[in-house]
């Protein structure tokens, strides 16, 4: 077993695992934190986005053990109770989730990327997305969604939601 | 916490270890927003044309949502299913001892444990867990339900299977031939067949100016739903099972488990949750026969999720097709006649081939005023992953045949393909090839829309010339 | 070199079961403030179907979409749906919950007459209030009504009610009949690069122009339409289960099965055709499926127009186009890119890739 | 996945130290976890992982990116996310981070190791062939000490390295002689995200810019061969050369005898040498068009610049 002791949410966490748990599983299931998820378990479709020291990793490739003293942030560490996270607000807003189990890995890869650059180009968030599949949306709103929330950040007029 | 790391740790008892399912530690506190301001969509009257966000749109973006995965019910058991990974065998014995032995197993089930062995939504083939014949490589042959999710894994390892191998049948125009043999033997390999017959198709191809002719086939896809099928079955001691499950279509799945387990429609209760995709794929029973008796077996709920492989070759898949297309038409392109022949190949089982088979045949066509039709259409059985349901049950296909073979037709006589469609499309009131009166009918206008937005002047690049990009 | 090429593709598609019966029943309950419950037995997968039909029964009550709550999918609760398949959530169960919240509205007008000395025809609910046709300022609030019938008329304002298309089965012989209830109609069109030297297609551009009879969602329609051309292009280029001699999948993960990530996905600009259906809830029809149909169909007539080889098999993969290429420059080494086959015989069956 | 025991190395010596530990009994199967993009996707669904995990993630030595006498030097841990930011590598080889950019993910790009995408030995990999045509050196650490040897020598076969179970791959040079080389990589897959490489190929060359002719053309392929391989053949046609539009066309033409692609669900043989011929004189265009570049900036377009 290993003891794995690291910051959940700006939490300091602990639990005693087998070697061969995931950060994913030791998220989900010693952690209660079920918004990561487990879609593919072997990185090709980033459901189990979280953002480990700043950058977006897949947690289903990542050993407890090798998070141990390492500072991660899931998707339930977005929110306080006042407000939501410019992505989660528009996200909605957009309806840019439809089945919404991609959701949670979605929105922490967009979160990375605003955090580094708040005006990202198309290309760059199709580039910061290319590592989350979704089979419902194609995407489209997801990205006008992300853009909204850099203009957000940016203190700036939400572009007008294209519309049919 | 250092000098730890570098010490040998050893490798514990499986039973030693915590079951990894079970939160062992409270969870962090974690605040969330409550009851924020509603979206200016949702609030407005009248409701009708309204851009209104979605209820579930907030808990999804909070991650709060919960699939059948997130949930946890206390003494939860965890099970696996044990894949043929043949495609076309005789089972001879299954030998479940050493896998029933090992610690941490708590009940292991194979398909003579299955009170009625067989469902589906039209033909009942299928079997819940194959019993005396494998018919495709994802077939299950046993379940384990065990402590953990890893346990019940390596149970599976030890599970021994006996097989007599049976060469497979895998191409659809093989399985159409009669000599071939019966994947359902002794039932023959066609098991559904459609035809629609409109004027003389014959004599209109003896009047057309030209008459053109294509073959066009398409490939087997999955759903990719990005949630994988999961289940969980706890039966309580009123002999009442509940059944959470990722199923889009409640109401025939209650009565498949009702057939296939034994109890009345009464003592079932399914609850679907919210499912994380579609697409057809969901659409009929899978494990939750499976997963219910287990549970009754050992008097604990029991929890299953596909891996991602499993969902790919143990669920539906769409049908590939192999379609012949011949169109007569006058020079200007007037359509005056179509044959059609298409063969479905509709994998180990039957599913939703019914629909899918009569969709196919009745759009087969196309969007066009026909005289003269004539389309005939099979499914064959193969020994390759069942095809069911999945969005736009043979239309995607056909579409693809009768929409190539349209541009053909348009290059050949010079015209444009824009116009050729329009001169031949449907409008209101027009008579589909099955003889109903279409009404609501808007195909040209779709046509003109989509041109205007698209900005389609013409073939200029036309004739396969390309322009440079 | 890339070459630009433009398609089209049209399709008709129906919405429910193919004659079989496919009916959805449906519960409304409108509660003492005038907000409202409804209930069905149909399943969220993602389509947002939940919400239009939460759109559906406050448009019947006047009421906002926010005032419904739904509850769904749970066999001891809510009553029979045949479920989230065929296109038919928002035709079949809409007209289903429409019919359901329409009976629930006549017991609040039944009640709402007497208290506004009017006949229970001469009103309309809209704006959250039970209106006098014509004459608006007479009115009363839906909460006010609904409150009434429970404490004073005794008459709680539960609607419930069921719908099945119409149909009328084939004939064996001739497959006449009347299958379906009702029909949608789509075009779209592609625009894509195709590498002449690798066979490789871009798709740069969808327009994707859908009729679905009323929207009652337009933002929904949109996401079902971007999803459903994202799994065309798909089905067009790159998916495909591949299996062994024996019969075993080749390719049964997300690493070897390639599907679009978002980095292959061209814009995709939505066009909702005007349109009004009498047969569904306020004009509509459905759009789920449909959306999917006619992108690969657009996508392989685009490569024809790029650089004149016919697709004849999916997925049209880069190496199935650079073949086709081959073949054509073998079959007419001195005139690369010249047109189809010429009359009478059918191009398509010339350069063609199998 | 199956069990096995866990062990973090504080730093690379105490990495070799637990390599040597547990390596010594020839029954257990040891393995060197880094970034683990690759191992957990192999292990997750195989019957047979490793006994004994040893993670050298935290072992920060071995993440540095620096410019030494003997050239730039990459530490085995650096991430393909740190390749694609570093200044200095932006700044001497775009291929390199063009390369880096094309593997898998934001999420697999910030934790998978170029270390890593060597020692797993997949043909495909899409660091390789820059770096082989780059004529790079590896150092390998072990507890008899270090050693280095050319990159184009450490791959024997698929996932097959030259690696003793008690070595470590430190780190990656790429000789002084080599800095500022006008050097182009090309991949070519199924998709645009998350793509494996159908062919990959990269290609270096300086100008004899009063010549105006090929010196030292490096051509190096992936995915067509057991193991990353150089294409000779093309670099002899190429040595000494006038720099035409023609010359690279052919050259690609005679790469397409250094390969020896195999015919797999992904691709035939044929199509791949086709795709040989295509990307290597992509490659020599865009390595042409970096030459000039630079030149033009008055930077290094040649050696002696």
């Amino acid at each position: 077993m290993v003891t794995v002791t690291l910051k959940v949410n700006g939490k300091t966490r602990s639990a005693t695992v087998p070697p061969e748990t995931t950060l994913l599983r030791m998220l989900r299931d010693q952690f209660d934190l079920t918004g990561a998820k487990l879609g593919c378990d072997v990185g090709d479709c980033g459901a189990c986005t979280v953002i480990v020291d700043g950058q977006p990793v897949n947690s289903c490739l990542m050993l407890a053990g090798q998070a141990d003293g390492r500072d991660v942030l899931t998707i339930e560490g977005l929110a306080d109770a006042e407000h939501l996270h410019p992505l989660q607000k528009l996200f909605e807003h957009f309806g840019s989730l439809q089945c919404g189990f991609c959701g949670p890995g979605v929105i922490m890869s967009a979160k990375a990327l605003l955090d580094e650059n708040s005006n990202p180009s198309t290309q760059e968030i199709r580039d910061a997305l290319g590592g989350n599949l979704c089979r419902c949306t194609g995407y489209a709103k997801m990205i006008e969604a992300v853009k909204g929330a850099g203009c957000m950040m940016r203190g700036e007029e939400i572009p007008e939601v294209k519309s049919a | 916490m250092a000098e730890e790391r570098s010490k040998v740790v050893e490798k514990p008892d499986i039973l030693e270890r915590p079951d990894i399912l079970r939160p062992t530690t409270p969870a962090p506190l974690v605040t969330f927003p409550i009851d924020l301001i509603v979206p200016e969509g949702r609030q407005q009257t009248p409701a009708v044309g309204q851009r209104a966000s979605r209820a579930d749109a907030r808990l999804h973006g909070l991650g709060q949502t919960k699939y059948i995965d997130d949930m946890y019910l206390p003494n939860m058991l965890f099970a696996k299913i044990k894949r043929a990974g043949v495609a076309s065998a005789r089972i001879k014995n299954i030998d479940t001892k050493e896998a029933e032995a090992m610690p941490g197993v708590i009940a292991v089930i194979t398909g003579r444990d299955i009170p009625c062995n067989s469902f589906g939504p039209s033909l009942k083939d299928q079997p819940v867990l194959a019993d005396e014949r494998v018919f495709h490589a994802g077939d299950g042959v046993a379940a384990v339900a065990a402590e953990t999710e890893q346990i019940a894994a390596e149970a599976l390892e030890k599970i021994k299977v006996e097989y007599e191998m049976l060469p497979p049948v895998l191409d659809p125009l093989e399985s159409l031939k009669l000599e071939t043999p019966g994947v359902h033997a002794p039932s023959a390999n066609i098991y559904g067949h459609k035809i629609i017959k409109k004027g003389d198709v014959e004599k209109a191809f003896k009047e057309s100016d030209h008459v053109f002719e294509g073959t066009f086939r398409t490939q087997m896809v999955e759903h990719v739903p990005l949630e994988p099928y999961a289940c969980i079955a706890h039966w309580d001691a009123n002999g009442r099972v509940i059944i959470y499950s990722t199923l889009g279509r409640i109401t025939l799945g209650r009565a498949d488990v009702a057939r296939t387990v034994g109890v009345p429609m009464s003592r079932i209760r399914i609850v679907a949750t919210v499912v994380g995709g579609n697409f057809g794929g969901k659409n009929e029973i899978r494990a939750e026969p499976i997963m219910a008796l287990l549970s009754k077996k050992t008097g604990r709920p029991v929890k299953c999720v596909y891996t991602r492989p499993e969902e790919f070759y143990a669920s539906t898949t769409r049908h590939p097709l192999v379609m012949d297309y011949k169109t007569g038409v006058t020079k200007q392109g007037k359509i005056l006649g179509r044959k059609i022949r298409l063969v479905l190949d509709g994998g180990a089982y039957c599913s939703w081939s019914e629909t899918t088979l009569g969709k196919a045949c009745i759009l087969s066509a196309g969007p066009y005023n026909i005289d003269n039709l004539e389309a005939e259409a099979f499914v064959v059985y193969t020994n390759k992953t069942m095809t069911g349901a999945m969005r736009g049950f043979g239309a995607p296909q056909v579409c693809f045949a009768y929409e190539s073979h349209m541009d053909d037709i348009a290059r050949a006589l010079g015209i444009d393909p824009i116009d050729i469609r329009l001169m031949n499309a449907f409008e209101e009131g027009s008579i589909s090839p099955t003889g109903q009166k279409l009404h609501s009918v808007v195909v040209k206008e779709s046509i003109l829309r989509a041109a205007k937005r698209f900005g389609w002047n013409g073939l200029e690049s036309g004739n396969g010339k390309g322009v440079k990009a | 070199m890339k070459r630009r090429g433009r398609g089209m593709a049209t399709m008709w598609y129906p919405i429910g079961f193919t004659v079989a019966a496919n009916p959805s029943a449906a519960v409304v309950k409108v509660n003492e403030d005038g907000t409202a419950t409804l209930l069905t037995g149909t399943v969220e997968t993602g389509q947002g179907s939940l919400t239009i039909l939460a759109q559906i029964v406050a448009q019947e009550l006047g009421i906002a979409t926010d005032d419904v709550h739904v509850v769904s999918a749970d066999t001891d609760a809510t009553p029979m749906d045949t479920g989230a398949i065929a296109s038919r959530t928002t035709y079949v169960t809409g007209n289903a919950a429409r019919l359901a919240a329409e009976k629930a509205k006549l017991t609040l007008f039944d009640v709402a007459a007497p208290l506004l000395g009017v006949k229970p025809t001469q009103l309309e609910a809209k704006d959250h209030k039970i209106v006098v046709k014509g004459f608006p300022q007479r009115n009363m609030h839906i909460g006010d009504a609904a409150n009434h019938a429970r404490m004073v008329s005794g008459q709680p304002p539960i609607g419930s009610a069921s719908f099945n298309p119409e149909t009328v089965a084939l004939d064996p012989e001739t497959g006449q009949g009347k299958p379906f209830g009702t029909y949608v109609y789509a075009t779209q069109m592609a625009e894509v690069d195709v590498d002449d030297e690798t066979g490789e297609t871009e798709v740069l551009r969808i327009v994707a122009s859908h009729d679905c009879g009323t929207a009652i969602n337009p933002m929904l329609v949109e996401g079902q339409v971007e999803g459903g051309v994202s799994m065309g292009v798909g089905f067009a280029l790159e998916e495909e289960i591949l299996f062994d001699a024996n019969g075993r999948q080749i390719n049964p993960n997300l690493t070897n099965y390639i599907m679009p990530t978002s980095l292959d996905m061209p814009e995709v600009e939505v066009d909702i055709v005007d349109n009004y259906d009498e047969t569904g809830p306020f004009g509509a029809k459905g759009v789920g499926e449909p959306t999917l149909v006619p992108t690969a169909a657009a996508i392989a007539n685009a490569i024809f127009d790029a650089v004149g080889v016919r697709i004849t098999s999916l997925p049209a993969t880069s190496e199935k186009v650079f073949k086709a290429l081959q073949a054509k420059r073998e079959q007419q080494p001195k005139q690369l890119g010249t047109g189809p086959a010429s009359l009478p015989s059918a191009p398509g069956n010339g350069a063609s890739a199998q | 996945m199956k069990a096995f025991d866990f062990y973090a190395a504080k730093d690379a010596n105490d990495a070799v130290a637990l390599l040597a530990q547990h390596a010594a009994d020839p029954k257990v199967r040891v393995k060197v976890i880094a970034g683990g993009t690759d191992l957990l996707a192999d292990w997750k669904f195989s019957p047979h992982g490793p006994d004994v995990v040893v993670d050298i993630s935290r072992a920060e030595e071995l993440k540095t990116i620096t410019l030494t006498e003997q050239g730039l030097v990459i530490g085995a841990l650096v991430t393909h996310t740190q390749i694609m930011r570093s200044p200095l590598i932006q700044q001497m080889f775009p291929a390199l981070v063009h390369a880096a950019h094309t593997i898998g993910a934001v999420q697999t790009r910030n934790r998978g190791t170029l270390g890593g995408n060597l020692v797993t030995a997949v043909p495909s990999m899409d660091s390789g062939p820059t770096l082989m045509a780059l004529e790079a050196i590896v150092t390998i650490a072990g507890w008899g000490g270090r050693r280095q040897v050319p990159l184009s020598e450490f791959f024997v076969g698929p996932r097959k390295t030259i690696l003793k179970p008690d070595e470590l791959l430190a780190e990656i040079i790429i000789p002084k002689a080599n800095l500022g080389k006008p050097t182009h990589f090309y991949k070519f897959g199924l998709r645009k995200g998350q793509a494996l490489a159908l062919v990959n190929a990269a290609a270096s060359f300086w100008v004899d810019w009063g010549k105006n002719t090929f010196v030292a053309a490096r051509i190096s392929l992936g995915a067509v061969a057991p193991k990353v391989i150089r294409a000779t053949q093309a670099e002899a046609f190429l040595e000494g050369r006038t720099i035409t539009p023609e010359a690279m066309a052919e050259a690609g033409r005679v790469a397409v005898n250094d390969a020896r692609p195999i015919s797999d669900f992904r691709a035939s043989a044929e199509y791949r040498k086709n795709l040989v011929a295509v990307l290597t004189k992509r490659c020599l265009e865009g390595a042409w068009a970096l030459a000039q570049t630079k030149r033009v900036e008055g930077s290094n377009g040649n050696r002696n610049a």
